[in-house]
Order: C-alpha cells, then structure tokens, then sequence
C-alpha cells in the first residue's frame, strides 16, 4: 500500500469534493436548460462519492466505498426516470427550457 | 344521583341526534315534542337535584365518566361536576332553555328548516349543559367552542342575504381571538399545576402568593376568553350583529345563556381570581367601560333588537363588575335575574316582530299596546324589572351589585348608577316607541296585527313572574337578611363574597329604592311627553315636524332644555360611540388584522413565483442561512 | 510525488467542473462531464488506491449515464441550439450563494480535529479491492443490495409508463381547459 | 422484515397484472396484499427484531408507522379503484408505483442504517416523480413531475453530503455506532454539518420552510389522487424517518439544533397558514395546509422526548384520515363542478348532505378543531413542547392555527351556507361510504384518543 496517506492531508480531499459540490450547486442555480441542470445534480453526487472514498480510504473503511456503489445505483435509476420525464415534456412542448415550465404558480 | 346527573347533558343530545337525522322526515310536530320534550327532561333531572340540594341531602359530586387524554403527566377525565353554582346554571339553562324552546314552536312554525332548528337548539343546550358541568377547564372549553358553534349556525339560520353571513362571520372571529385567550389560559394552567381539573388547579393555586406573576397571568387569559363569549371591550360587536339570527335564538344564546358563560367562568375561578387581585380590577374596569359604552349606543337605536342587544352587553359588564368587585355570587343573581328578564324580552320583541310580519324598525311600529295585550303586559314588567323597579327581580339584584361597588369604590358605584339611569331611559323609550302612541306602520298591516299564539304567550306569561318575583330569591339586607341565594352558593364563594350583611348600607339601599323610583318616574313622565305627545319618532329630524308643533315650543321649554343639556349630548355620545368610535375604532381593528393577515397572504404567495430557478436559489439562500444559524447554535461557527 | 500528482488532478477536475457549467452547447457540457468523471476516477485510482470504485466509476458514469444523457440531448437536438442566459444578476447571485455555502462548508470544517480521522491502524489490506468490498457488499450489505432491486423496479416501471408514447390531446389540468400556446 | 417482503411481491404481482392483463384483480389483490402485510406487521409487534447486520430494525416504531402508510396507500388505492377505470393505460403500473413507494416507506421507517434511510428515501421519492407525472398530456401533471424531481434530486445532494461528512466524522453508517461516536467525540465542526445537511434534505421532504417551494406546485399539478398519496403517505413516512433518525442519532446534543428546528417550525406554520388564505383553487389550499400542518409536526421533531413518537404517530393518523378525505371531496367537486374553488362547494350540504359531512368534519380535523383527531394531533404535540419549556413556539403554533381556521372553514361555509342550483354531484359507488367511514374515524379518535396515543 503505497503511504500515500501523510502526504495528501485527508481535508485537502475535502476542500475539494467540496468545491465540486458547489460547482454543481451554481450549475443548477445558473442554468435553464433541465438537462444541464440534472448533470450539474450528477456532478453534486460524484463529489459526494469522492468524499466517501477519500473518507473510506483514511478510515481504512470499506463501507464508505459500498456506500459510493449505491449512489452510483441511486444516480443510474434517478437518471432513467428523470430523463423520462425530460423526453415525456419535450414531447409535449419541444422545449427543456425551465423558465417555460411556470404554469403552476402562486 | 349519579346517573340522573350525567343524564342532563345527554337528553338534548339525544333530541339533536333524532331531529338532526331525521330531518326533513320527521314532521315538524314530532320536531317540536323531541326538541322541547329532551329539554323538558333535562329540566326535571335537575330540578330534582335542585330539591336535593335544597333539603341538604346533596353533596357535590364529580361524576367521571372516563379517563379521556392520557397525555404524560397530564390527565383529562371525561367527567361532570356538580355543585350548587352548577346547580343554579343548570336550572337557568334548562329551564329558561324549555320556556324558549316552547316559544319557537309558534315563532318558527312556518320555517322550513323547523326540524334542523330544533336539532341545533338541542345541539347548543347540550353543549351549553357540557359548559357548565365540565370537572375541568378543559371540558369547559368543549362546551364553550360547542355553544360558539352552534351560534355560529344559529345566526346564520337564515341565509337569505350575504349580511347574515357577515353576521356569523364576525361573530366567528372575534370568538376566536377569545378563545386563543382562553385556550393559552388552559395551557398555562397545564405548565402551572399540571392538570386543569377544577379541585387540583383551585387547591394548587392556594401555594401562590397574591398577585403572583403566573396566578395574574391565567387569570387575564382567561378573562380575554369571557371577553370574547361575553361580548366586552373590544370584542363586543359581534353580539349586536349576531341579531340576524332568529329571535328565539336571540333569546336563548345571546341573552340568557352562551353570552353569561364569560361570567360563569369567572366565577367558577374565583378561587383564582382571588389570588390575583390586579386581574380583578381589570374585569371591573373592563366591565364598567362596557356598561357605560353600550349604554350610551343603546340610547340612539332604532332596531328593536339591536337596544335589546346593547341592552344585554350594558348588563352583562354589571355582571362582570360585580365579580370584579369580588361580590361572585351577586353576579351570578344578576346573570339569573338577567336571563328571566332578558329572554323575557327577546321573546316579547320576537311577538312583536311575528305580529308585524318581520318588521324590527322602531320607526315603524308605535301604538300596539291594545293590539298585544300579553305581549305589553309581560314586557312592562320585563322592562320594570330591567330598569330596577322594586320588587322586580332586576331591583334586587341591581342593588346588590351596586352596593357592593360602593364598598370597593364610590367612584365605579356613582358611574354604575348613571347607568342605571341610562338602562330605564332606553327600556322606557323603547316601551314607548313600540306600544304606545299610534301605529307608524302602513294601515294595510294595521289590520292584521294579531296577538301571538298561546303556544308563544305562555312561556312570556311565566318569564314574566320570574322577572317580577325572582328577586326574592336574594333579598337584601334591608327586607330582612334573608339573602337565600348567597347562602345557597356560600360553599362554592364562601372565601371571597364580601356580601355586606348588616345595617351600614341599610341606608345606601333606600337611597337607591327611593332614587330609582323617582327616576323612573321622571323617565316615564319624559317617554309620555315625547313619544305619546309630541309623538317623536327616533331619527326624523326635527325640520320635518309640523309647524304647529313648533309653536308649542314654549310650553315645553323645561323639556328642550332638559333635551340640549342632557339628551342631546347623550345622543351625540351615542351616536359617536356607535358610528366612529365602534366603527372605526373596535372594528377598524379587529378588520384590520383580518385584512392585513389577507393582504400578508396576497403578498407572500408571489414568491411561489413557479420559476425552478428561482425557488433553486431560495431554497440555497435558505440552506445557507439555516447552516450558519445552525453552527453559531452549535458554536461552531 | 503523489501529493503534485493529487493537485494535478484536482486542479484539471476542477477545472473541467467549472466548463460543464459555463459550456453553451449542452454537448460540450456532456462531454467536459465525462471529463470530469474521469478526473474523478483517476482520483480513485491513483490517489486514493480505490481501484474497483474508479473502474466502476467510469464505466457507469462515463461510459452508461453520461452516454444516456448524450443520447437524450441528441434526440432532442439540442446541439445547435443556443440556451437562453438567465440574466446576470441571476448569475452574479447564484454564483454569491453558491460561494458562500462553500465558505461555510469549508470554515466549519477547517477547525476540526483530523487527527480522529485520518491516521487510525491501517490494516494492511488494499481495502479498495474487489475482493475485499465484494465480501462486505454480499455478506453486510446484502440487505440493501437486495432493496436496491426495489429501486430498479421502480425506475423501470417509471421510465416505461412516462416514455411511451401516448395519444391524447394537450390539456393544461385535470379541469379540462384547452391548451393555450404560451 | 416479512412485511417488506410481501410489500415488495404485491407490487410485482400488480406490476404483472398490467403485462399479463388480469388487471381486474390488480386492486383486489392490492388491498388483501396490504392487509395480510399489515397483519405480519401486528404479528411481528414487540418482537423488536433487527436484520442482517442491523440495517433494519422492526421495532415497534417502525411497526406503527408502516401499517399507518399502508392503510394510507390502501385508501389510496381504493379510490384510484374508484375513479380511474382499469383498463386506463397505466393502471396497473400505477398501483404497483404505489406498492413500491410503500416498501420504501417501510424501509425509511425502520432503517437503523443511514444507507438504508438513503435507499427508502430514494424509492419513495422515484415512485412519486413518475406517479405526479402521471398524465402524461397534462402540461401541468408534466410541469409537476419535472419540478419535483430536479428539486427533489437536488435536496438528494444535500441530504448525500451530509450523510458522507457524517461518516467522515464518525466513521460509521449506523445509526448505533453514530451516536456512540458523537458520544465520545462530540459534535465537531463536520459532524454539526452533516447533522445540518441531513436535517435539510429531510426538511425538504417533509416541506418545511424555505425549502417548501416545490410542494404547492407538485401538489396542485399532479393528479389528485396521487397528490393525497404524497401528502399522506409520503409526508408521514418522511416525517418518521426524520424523527427516527434524530432519536437514533443525534438525540443526546439536541441543545444545539432544537432551537433550528423550532424556529423553522414556527415559519414554517405562520408562512404555510398565511399563503393558504390567499389560494382560491381548494387543492392548491390544501397544499399550504400540508406545509402549515409539516410545522405542527415538526414540533414534535424539535422536543424529541419521550412522548414526541406517540405524538407524530397520532398527528400522522390524524393527518392522514382528514387530508385523504378532503382531497378526495375535491376530486368530487372537481369532476362535478368542474373547478374547485370554495364556490363550486356551494349547496354541497343540500345536494350532498353526507359529502358535506365529510368535508365538515375533515375541515375541522384538519383546523384542530375539539371532538376531533386533529384536535388530539395538536394537542399532544403542543403539550409536550410545552412541558419541555418552548412555550413560544406554541404560541406561534396557536396562534397560526387560529390563522388557518379562517380558509379551512371557506368551503364548509360555502357547503352549507349558499345556494347552488347545479345538480347533486354523482361519484363512484363507495366513495360516498368511505368518506363517512373516514369522517366517524376521525369523530372516534377525537373522542377516544387513547387508542393511538400510547400505543408506542
């Protein structure tokens, strides 16, 4: 196993998972495309899973990597039916764009 | 003995449960012998209890029927109490409840909604009966929001035009803001001595010293929920507009029985009261304020209903003085005396209205003493007794109260006895207005004014001997300390009453007999010159009487005088009270609150703007608004 | 070595990250994505010596989801199109907001102790193996594996019942007003 | 453990009832499905039995709070029986969505490990994603799905980080080694933050404010009936979840958050209340209701002592009788009258007197009015906040159901007091009797509360 362990300080992993984390937070706040703002959700939870690995590999703890799996699983079937329900709008009003979607209101 | 007394309560509920669904398939006959027979039992279960306790062979009880919240520490049993205060409530409720539950037999006789009438008449006596049974505050509270309730309904009996709505609708939310009051009290009571049964919280609030902060407390919250049922500053408009309801239902809610149950409340916690003595002298001044103002409003109305309904807040603030000056059990003879007298008439101005088809404008009416034999008859003594003529009930128990005010302070007795003198001067003025002088009405309707039927000038007939002998129940210590009532209720008040028993006020009582008399005199004299002679109509001003009237000017000059000094600006008191004060002071504030909260809801909803973006972005200014509250709680931030 | 190797890394996932949102062509999103993903990956690999975890990354994310996307934006020929901007005090605010979450992510955790963390007996074996993680995952974790089906099923049944297509008219509602073009 | 199971066969079996075509026996199946489950629930009562490396624990908890989603979802059912014909596109599938939710409502109310709290959580909401969007050519059923999922998604992000600071923090997924941890340790600075972003991804679920934006939209959007099986079923198994996971978890520091869930409560109840009044639409009113009445809930949550389980699990009930009832009378009114504004109640009392009743009565529950559950509901849920010292809040919580009187009583008014000269509204056979057996419930619960009360 290679030592890396004293030389990459575990926080720095964090600062940057957080930091991904955030980015995708802006994507999804800037964006007005549904599909943009899914895949800036997407890169939300990759940060998520960098946190439980880098976690996982200090604590020398395999549950936090079976835990990533899951989120991958969670992400896949979460893909599936929110595009689904991006092609069944499309469908309906040839657009994906959110700020259209403001019928329910009030 | 514990059977019969839960039995009381359960009989009209009965009656509500059959006429409720059987209506509209059960005839209006059978309605009637359901609605006023359920009544009539209750009304003979208590009087049986009443004998009991008269010959001495009854204790009061609490009945438990089951535990009903379990709730930690806290219990709240389903459970009645009865003693003697409850006794005298019982008695009024059902028997004054029977005497107008007959009355609506005729009165409602043509409605549609006869048999739902009857089943929610039931459902208010039932609820009224869970009110003054209740072991607990608790209980007390079912009632009361029951009997709100049932009012709400009743106001609305009649929705032919949106202001009857309007009517419930008030009546409605300023119930409520009592009520908050009331239920805060509760909780209060709850932290303060873990549990609102009556016998825990009084023997609990023996360990508080006087004043205590959390006794002064409860106590005002729960006197903001009398407010509200009662009708006082500021949350009394609601009485006078919840006369859009039919009059036996005037009668029976907001004369005689829901309206009282501030007062009874009141004095069923005096224990507490008396702990809190600065709470005591806010009912008195809250109370005499009332008095006063309503008083003056009743002066200047034209609406029969609408003096009795002033009429009946000016009374029920006496009532409250009273306990405010820790005389309970001389509040609760008025409340007695109040509801003989008062249903009386309500029920006489209901016989009227039903002779005149509906027609409530005193303008209009005016000569129907010949006309309404019964009905003048039994509201003469009403209005005797309301005004305080010995030996009328109202005397009696009007006397008591004011001279124990006059022990407490002369100041609050001298405004107390003004208003008394304000209290003749309106029940004389609408006596004469409506029964003496000629009809005002169209000659078409002259002819078929006939008296009411038997089945409504029977129950007058009897509340009109209760309004004249009633007071015998309490005489004072001036016809022989024979005060039968007090000592009756001297287990439930016994630490608190200061009744005075002896010859010190021998003297400020025949001051008062005298003065009453003479007032009233002077009043009957002043009605008979103005309303039978001069033949003035309220509200037709004064350029559109004839010129030969004018010319008899001099004749009455003592009168003009006694008018500009007096009533006039009387008048104009009333009128402002009435137009700008209640307008737009009282319900400028209560609507104020309803619009604002409205006008809140038309703003707060636009930032549901729809927009995914948009409700993104709240939702993360909100995240991170929650994190940085969240870790300076933790002291991590 | 590692350590330039991890901010290597770091830095260009990073910056890939921040081309996924700033991209105008949702293909050119899809794609720095994937880039990203692989950044991610290589994270796993190298660094953090979680092999099977990056494998596996890359073949469902990059090689299954963000496919699935490409192929969504394609169908709807997205490529062309220009997205409209929100506007820029839209993004002058989202951007604020989304700063000072991480500045508070990152204040709160800056002060604590990492000494309980990291640096706990390392037992030696590759955690990060397939070997290891495939006995926790089938004797520990079988439970939620077996619930995870539950997910699937769901996701299947949903993805079916909302792509097919169906032929009834545009109503706006469940009161059944006629669609007005917006 | 058995019950997950069946919950799980049932909806393949509805699921195959819709490929196989014996879709006539998806619902009878359905509803014997759910009471044999519910039966395996009352067996396994006090068994407090823990499962495969203690990710799940059926205790009694969790036993109370899956058989009050499962009669939720069989209400639910019933009437999706009622008003959707089964041989509509998407019968089947739809009932076996529902099926499938509350197998993951059962997971998230009996998990003890934060995996299984994630999976439960990710299940119920995927179900409700595809059931709001059900009507496929309804823009608004559209609009409703998308916007609960990229939210809901997004809130999934949240919930995610803070489920991996809290690992980072104590090393651990269970809920049994968290709060040993936390114990030893502390609250650090990443630990508070997990707790933070978890407490947030719950919030959302339950729709608490500021992160209630999605709930009146989604409600109003999507089908009716599957708006009552989200605001019924999903909120209570979010709002179980949410309590189980703090009592499990993070129950011994609760000083430091208390104050955080109170004061979202109190908005949460004076904002859900305030914004109601406004809505003219009866459904989208019963939305803000939902957020007003996730306040009152989230009480409970806050005091997190001893009686706060038998407190959410009553509301729950309560909750869950009144609000099925009221959106089914909507879906009435909507049908008939073809909107549902309080107009469109008019005349309900003469034309429908027992539909009335019911809409009475749910209305008053709903309002907390006495004789009823809700009035219980809030009761207990006041009480002990109150006995724990947080008197504020109950005065906030008092006073904003003083508030909600005003909007819950407009359609009563508007059923008994106007005057209508549309026809008396017809529905499906059984939903007249299932109202009124709905209505007696809530009556018997607001006159004999022990029942539920002390139940766990």
């Amino acid at each position: 196993m290679p030592n890396i362990f004293q030389t990459v300080p575990l926080i720095h992993f964090v600062y940057l998972s957080a930091l991904l984390f955030c980015i995708g937070v802006v994507g999804v706040l800037i964006r007005r495309n549904a599909i943009i703002i899914f895949m800036s959700i997407e890169l939300m939870l990759n940060s998520v899973n960098l946190l439980l690995v880098a976690f996982s590999a200090y604590r020398q703890d395999p549950p936090g990597q079976i835990f990533v799996f899951f989120i991958m699983a969670v992400a896949a079937a979460e893909v599936a039916v929110g595009l689904a329900i991006i092609i069944m709008i499309y469908r309906n009003i040839r657009t994906v764009d959110i700020n259209e979607l403001s019928r329910l209101k009030g | 003995m514990n059977l019969s007394g839960v039995l009381i309560p359960f009989v009209p509920l009965l009656g509500f449960i059959i006429n409720g669904l059987g209506f509209p398939k059960v005839s209006k006959r059978w309605a009637a012998w359901i609605g006023c027979g359920s009544v009539f039992i209750s009304f003979l279960i208590a009087s049986v209890l009443f004998i009991q306790s008269l010959t001495g062979s009854f204790e009061s009880t609490t009945i438990s029927l089951f535990d009903w919240i379990v709730a930690g520490n806290i219990n709240v049993g389903f459970s009645f109490f009865i003693d003697h205060l409850t006794l005298i409530m019982l008695m009024i409720v059902t028997g004054v409840g029977f005497l107008i539950h007959v009355y609506s037999v005729g009165y409602m006789h043509d409605d549609e909604g006869f048999g739902k009438f009857f089943s929610y008449m039931n459902l208010f006596i039932f609820f009224m009966l869970v009110l003054v049974m209740g072991a607990n505050f608790v209980m007390m509270f079912i009632g009361w929001e029951g009997v709100g309730l049932c009012s709400y309904l009743l106001i609305g009996f009649w929705w032919k035009n949106r202001e009857y709505s309007a009517a419930a609708n008030k009546a409605f939310i300023m119930n409520r803001i009592g009520d908050l009051g009331f239920i805060l009290g509760i909780f209060l009571m709850f932290i303060t001595f873990g549990s609102s049964d009556f016998d825990k919280v009084f023997a609990g609030s023996s360990a508080f010293a006087t004043n205590d902060h959390v006794m002064v407390a409860i106590t005002l919250l729960l006197f903001i929920g009398a407010i509200g049922k009662s009708a006082q500053i500021p949350l009394y408009t609601w009485l006078p507009d919840a006369m859009a309801g039919p009059t036996p239902v005037s009668a029976l809610i907001h004369a005689a029985t829901m309206v009282t149950a501030g007062v009874y409340m009141v004095a069923r916690s005096n224990i507490l009261y008396s702990i809190a003595p600065i709470s005591l002298e806010v009912v008195t001044v809250v109370g005499l304020a009332t008095a006063v103002l309503s008083a003056l409003i009743a002066i200047t109305q034209s609406d029969i209903k609408k003096v009795l309904a002033y009429s009946t807040v000016s009374q029920l603030g006496y009532m409250f003085v009273a306990e405010g000056s820790s005389a309970y059990s001389s509040g609760i003879f008025h409340l007695m005396t109040h509801a003989f007298f008062k249903a009386l008439l309500f029920l006489g101005a209901g016989s009227v209205i039903h002779a005149l088809h509906h027609e409530q404008n005193l303008r209009k009416m005016g000569g129907l003493r010949k006309l309404l034999p019964v009905t003048f008859i039994t509201m003469f003594a009403a209005t005797l007794a309301i005004s305080g003529f010995p030996p009328f009930a109202g005397f009696f128990s009007k006397d008591e109260i004011l001279v124990a005010t006059y022990e407490k302070s002369p100041a609050v007795f001298w405004i107390l006895a003004a208003t008394s003198v304000l209290t003749a001067a309106y029940m004389f003025r609408l006596l004469f207005l409506t029964f003496y002088g000629e009809y005002r009405g169209g000659h078409h309707q002259h002819e078929h004014i006939h008296e009411s039927p038997r089945v409504m000038t029977v129950p007058l007939m009897i509340l009109a001997v209760l309004s004249t002998l009633g007071g015998f129940l309490g005489l004072p210590a001036l016809f022989g300390d024979t005060h039968w009532l007090s000592h009756y209720l001297e287990p439930v008040f016994a630490a608190n009453t200061r009744l005075t028993e002896h010859s010190e006020s021998s003297l400020l009582e025949i001051m008062i007999v005298v003065l009453t008399v003479i007032v009233i005199a002077v009043i009957w004299w002043w009605c008979n010159e103005k309303y039978v002679k001069k033949k003035v109509a309220p509200a037709i001003v004064e350029d559109q009487l004839p010129l030969w009237y004018k010319l008899s000017y001099n004749k009455f000059y003592v009168d003009e005088i006694y008018d500009r000094v007096i009533i006039k600006p009387l008048e104009w008191m009333g009128d402002f009270f009435y137009g700008k004060f209640e307008a737009n002071v009282i319900d400028g504030a209560v609507n104020g609150l309803g619009r604002m909260t409205v006008w809140l809801s038309g703003q707060l909803r636009k930032i549901q703007t729809g927009n995914i973006g948009f409700y993104v972005l709240s939702m993360v200014i909100g995240i991170v608004l929650l994190l940085i509250y969240g870790l300076s709680k933790m002291n991590l931030f | 070595m590692l350590t330039s190797a991890f901010y290597f890394i770091a830095f260009v996932t990073v910056f890939f990250a921040v081309m996924v949102i700033a991209a105008k062509n949702p293909v050119h999103s899809v794609l720095y994505l994937v880039l990203t993903f692989f950044g991610i990956s290589a994270n796993y690999i190298f660094i953090l010596d979680a092999p099977f975890v990056g494998i596996v990354n890359i073949i469902v994310y990059a090689g299954a989801i963000m496919v699935l996307f490409l192929f969504v934006i394609m169908l709807m020929n997205l490529n062309a199109e220009a997205e409209h901007r929100k506007s820029n005090a839209f993004l002058i605010v989202g951007a604020f907001a989304g700063g000072s979450l991480l500045l508070i992510v990152v204040d709160a955790i800056r002060k604590v102790d990492w000494k309980s963390v990291s640096g706990q007996e390392s037992s030696g074996g590759a955690i990060g193996s397939i070997k290891v993680l495939g006995k926790v995952l089938y004797t520990d974790y079988i439970l939620p594996f077996e619930v995870a089906s539950v997910l699937f099923l769901v996701a299947i049944v949903g993805a079916v019942i909302l792509a097919r297509k169906e032929k009834l008219p545009l109503t706006v509602g469940q009161i059944s007003h006629p669609v007005s073009e917006s | 453990m058995n019950l997950l199971i069946s919950l799980t066969a049932l909806g393949v079996v509805a699921m195959f009832g819709g490929i196989l075509k014996f879709r006539s026996m998806v619902m009878p199946l359905s509803v014997l499905g759910l009471i044999g489950a519910s039966l395996l629930g009352v067996y396994a009562w006090n068994t407090n039995q823990s499962f495969l490396n203690d990710m799940m624990r059926m205790d009694n908890y969790a036993i109370a709070f899956s058989i009050v989603c499962m009669a939720g979802t069989l209400l639910t059912i019933l009437f999706f029986h009622f008003f959707h014909s089964e041989n509509e596109i998407h019968y089947a599938e739809a009932v076996a969505l529902m099926l499938f939710a509350v197998a993951g409502c059962a997971v998230m109310v009996s998990f003890t490990n934060l995996l299984m709290l994630f999976l439960g959580i990710e299940i119920l909401s995927l179900s409700l994603y595809v059931l709001a969007g059900l009507r496929k050519k309804d823009l608004l059923s559209n609009e409703s799905s998308l916007k609960y999922f990229l939210m809901g998604a997004f809130s999934t992000g949240f919930l995610l980080f803070g489920i991996a600071l809290l690992y980072g923090a104590t090393g651990s997924f269970a809920t049994t080694q968290i709060a040993y941890q936390l114990g030893i340790a502390g609250m650090n600075g990443m630990a508070a933050m997990g707790l933070l972003l978890l407490m947030i991804g719950l919030l959302f679920k339950v729709a608490a404010v500021p992160f209630q934006f999605w709930t009146p939209d989604v409600y109003q959007g999507a089908p009716t009936i599957v708006t009552a099986f989200m605001a019924t079923v999903g909120k209570v198994a979010a709002f179980a979840a949410f309590l189980r996971l703090f009592q499990l978890c993070f129950a011994p520091s609760k000083e430091g958050y208390q104050l955080v869930i109170g004061t979202v409560a109190a908005i949460t109840m004076l904002a859900g209340n305030i914004m109601a009044i406004y809505q003219s639409s009866t459904k989208r009113m019963l939305a803000y209701s939902s957020i007003a009445h996730a306040g009152y809930m989230l009480i409970a949550v806050m005091t997190l002592n001893a009686s706060s389980n038998g407190s959410i699990l009553f509301y729950s009930v309560a909750y869950t009788l009144a609000s099925i009832s009221s959106f089914l009378i909507v879906m009435v009114v909507q049908q008939n009258r073809n909107n549902d504004t309080a107009d469109d109640f008019n005349g309900l009392g003469k034309t429908n007197p027992w539909i009335a009743f019911a809409l009475a009565v749910s209305m008053l529950s709903l309002s907390g009015i006495p004789a009823t559950a809700g009035f219980f509901g809030k009761f207990y849920v006041f009480s002990s906040a109150v006995s724990d010292g947080f008197i504020w809040v109950v005065a906030v919580a008092v006073i904003s159901s003083f508030i909600s009187i005003y909007y819950y009583f407009r359609p009563v008014i508007a059923a008994y007091s106007k005057q209508t000269h549309d026809p008396v509204m017809t529905m499906p056979a059984g939903t007249q009797a299932l109202l009124i057996l709905l209505s007696l419930l809530t009556i018997l619960l607001g006159i004999l509360p022990g029942f539920i009360a002390g139940i766990i």
